[in-house]
């Protein structure tokens, strides 16, 4: 290492080699809403890497465009929690035929659960969903004569996210309304792997204005820099 | 009157209630409201981190990482801010938006809303409703007075599943406005299109006049934004 | 107002006119960690305002060079929620002698409630303080083997904080690690007070830069831009 | 030896035990830390919002918004980022900060730790040492043996306030390196200056002999860091 190099645990990779890190039936958050935001080169090499497969799913939605909504099509997608899945025929379908089971959460408690799941912090109450058929089997409390519900944060062994850029420390960045989700399951998985549009040096980037600090990263990608 | 015009004209109403501060507006008649809304002094936040949502871009410029809830792409103003989901849903669940317009299956004359799932209907998806009806500090909703079935939809009790109890504020139709005070519903505003007791028949639920009741005439509003819905 | 103008509900005031909103005996939130990020010039306001007393105080300490502690020697503060009080010797006086009540709380919980607080989550459950004094009084429970705390959110009716600049419309930036407790708490008031060193036109912030949106400010007020 | 060189031996020692990753240091022993983690590979945060402290300022440069934990003025390095505390205290709390290294004023055999309150005392604080202490992957107590009146810090049991149950992994002093492993107590290390049966004089907690043993000489090792330590 040269004099005045930083060397954070951060590692860069190729998607294949990134993927290649996801254990088979793991329980994966991806990051997006709809389709913005959503590390679609990452997701096509877990499809192109077919020895995974079993995942659980945490994400907002499968969106019908994204790679995400093929991985689902070829049967590797076991589980999914999220909050919307109604725009895919296909997945009403294969959860009405008990092919695959999904755990309907609120948008809201989805990004608060991710964030404090990155946050040590186990559970949590909400008025979201108090009284409605998404709470029937959870337990609520009342503080200050409202009900809330408790719910359980959200972890996961894998993220795949999408940033702008990330630094050589692995500090990132987002873009406008693709920011969403990403920063939090960042924090939220044992291995979060992010793929970004373009690795700048170190000073690049603002210290005022790194959304996600290099500790809540694992691999970064750099899109269109594999052989493929 | 078309159905264009109805849903315009109860845009136009809804929006008549919000002459300051942040709203969200959800999917379908709401989505109109954004057009009659005064501008620079109603702020748009949107649920997937956006707070000052801009009309749309013109053909040509629109940015597949710069989009609405309704994953529609839009462009930002000036006092614009981007944010994580965590933030925007803070926003709302925090009783930080002034008051969000949203469309509605049924709702009940207590102020309990079901927008969300049609019993034995492939609906599989909740999104951000919940939480913006029990955090946004008003309620309104925007609605069609009957379902295209012609059902009704203001009721004594809704019998789908909730999206949350006892949140509606204000409810819009192309017929009449209610309001929801100490849990019991009133009738604001009806218009001469229709009368007492013909609206009674298309309203399941039991309301009272409102001591404020007033009766406007819905086409001549709609003359008036004739203009503007042809722009 | 002009065509294309865009007016927020943010007022923009003096300190004096900003200070004369605090009802007495309120429960106030004051950003700042040391003095770093401390509202020095509203707290001067708020101490010439001798109408103002009574009040609870949520803030990460009291620093013996800081305003906040003339105010506490004025003995205008009845209480104090917060991390960490060692450094004044007269705050462990009053509080041994019983002139203030001190409600002590670990830092990081004393972040995430107020963070949960502006959240609209009102409880959630930490391992930090679990079976130590600071929990004895506390409900606890256990999630997967691990014992956790149920800590309350902490809301209040006042805050105020410091950012480094404001735009027309409210929204703020900070500046290095005088961050700190301030977007928590811009969050978690019912009336949240900003002293800025700089107000910009729109559009001088850039809005991936932006820390604590307009929604979350009440008023502001320029440093050194009133009559005193 | 000197009261600064026993102080400097024990941060050097602990250093040693930090190679790579982030690590949050505490007040006192542990700041010293920082002049002898490998540069570059360790990066420090500090809980009021900073990744990547850098060293202090060259007189006249100090920034009032840039300070650390401690509220001394630091700089910041190409890698450095700012944050709220409530994303600090995530990082902490959160299990991404690989290590700390923090005083105390007891520990015990079980890995409890003691470090923010003595009973009758005037201290009216706990800071952020819950939050670390609970929340980094590895916890190491850099401290003397004995506190200055030659009392035990090492103890069977705590009996000051606890700051966390079973949390400690290894404790450094000027005299040995115990490890915490299974919930029992194990020497690592221990300095040829002293003797096993002075060692355990002034340890009161049990301890064995772990099989990964090795004896140090203390004096070559300060006599290294000499020339750092006059720097």
């Amino acid at each position: 290492m040269k004099e005045g190099e930083i060397k954070t645990s951060v590692e860069f990779l190729t998607a294949e080699a990134a993927v290649s890190r996801i254990p088979d039936k793991s329980r994966m958050m991806v990051g997006g809403f709809g389709r913005t935001g959503t590390p679609e080169h990452l997701l096509q090499a877990v499809i192109d890497n077919t020895e995974i497969d079993g995942l659980t799913i945490i994400s907002n939605n499968i969106n019908e465009t994204s790679n995400l909504h093929h991985l689902f099509m070829q049967g590797r997608i076991r589980k999914a929690i999220g909050s919307y899945y109604t725009t895919s025929k296909e997945v009403v379908k294969a959860y009405r035929e008990g092919h695959m089971d999904i755990e309907l959460i609120p948008q809201g408690t989805l990004s608060e659960a991710l964030r404090l799941g990155g946050s040590g912090i186990p559970a949590f109450y909400t008025p979201t969903s108090a009284g409605t058929e998404l709470a029937k089997d959870k337990e609520s409390r009342v503080f200050n004569g409202r009900e809330y519900v408790l719910e359980k944060s959200l972890t996961a062994e894998i993220a795949l996210i999408k940033a702008h850029k990330a630094d050589k420390a692995g500090n990132l960045i987002y873009r406008k309304s693709a920011r969403n989700f990403n920063p939090l399951m960042a924090m939220a998985a044992d291995l979060t792997i992010v793929e970004v549009e373009e690795i700048v040096e170190l000073g690049e980037l603002d210290p005022e204005e790194i959304i996600t600090p290099f500790i809540f990263v694992d691999i970064v990608v750099e899109r269109g820099k594999d052989n493929d | 009157m078309t159905d264009l015009n109805i849903k315009r004209y109860i845009a136009w109403r809804s929006a008549q209630e919000l002459q300051a501060g942040v709203v969200n507006l959800g999917i379908g008649i709401p989505t109109l409201v954004a057009d009659y809304l005064p501008r620079g002094l109603v702020t748009i936040h949107s649920e997937n981190g956006i707070l000052g949502v801009g009309p749309s871009p013109v053909s040509g410029e629109e940015d597949a990482d710069l989009v609405n809830a309704g994953k529609a792409p839009v462009t930002i103003l000036p006092h614009s801010s981007f944010f994580d989901s965590s933030l925007s849903f803070a926003m709302m669940r925090g009783g930080h938006i002034d008051a969000t317009v949203i469309g509605a299956l049924q709702v009940a004359e207590n102020g309990d809303i079901a927008s969300w799932a049609i019993p034995g209907k492939d609906v599989l998806g909740v999104g951000g409703a919940m939480d913006l009806v029990v955090g946004a500090k008003r309620v309104i909703v925007a609605t069609t007075h009957l379902t295209p079935k012609g059902e009704a939809k203001i009721l004594s009790r809704c019998t789908y599943p909730l999206t949350a109890k006892k949140r509606v504020d204000t409810i819009i139709t192309e017929y009449a406005v209610f309001k929801i005070r100490q849990g019991k519903l009133y009738l604001v505003e009806k218009v001469e299109e229709i009368s007492f007791d013909e609206l009674k028949k298309i309203t399941e639920a039991s309301y009272k006049i409102a001591e404020d009741f007033k009766s406007v005439v819905r086409e001549s509003a709609i003359d008036n934004l004739k203009g503007e819905i042809l722009n």
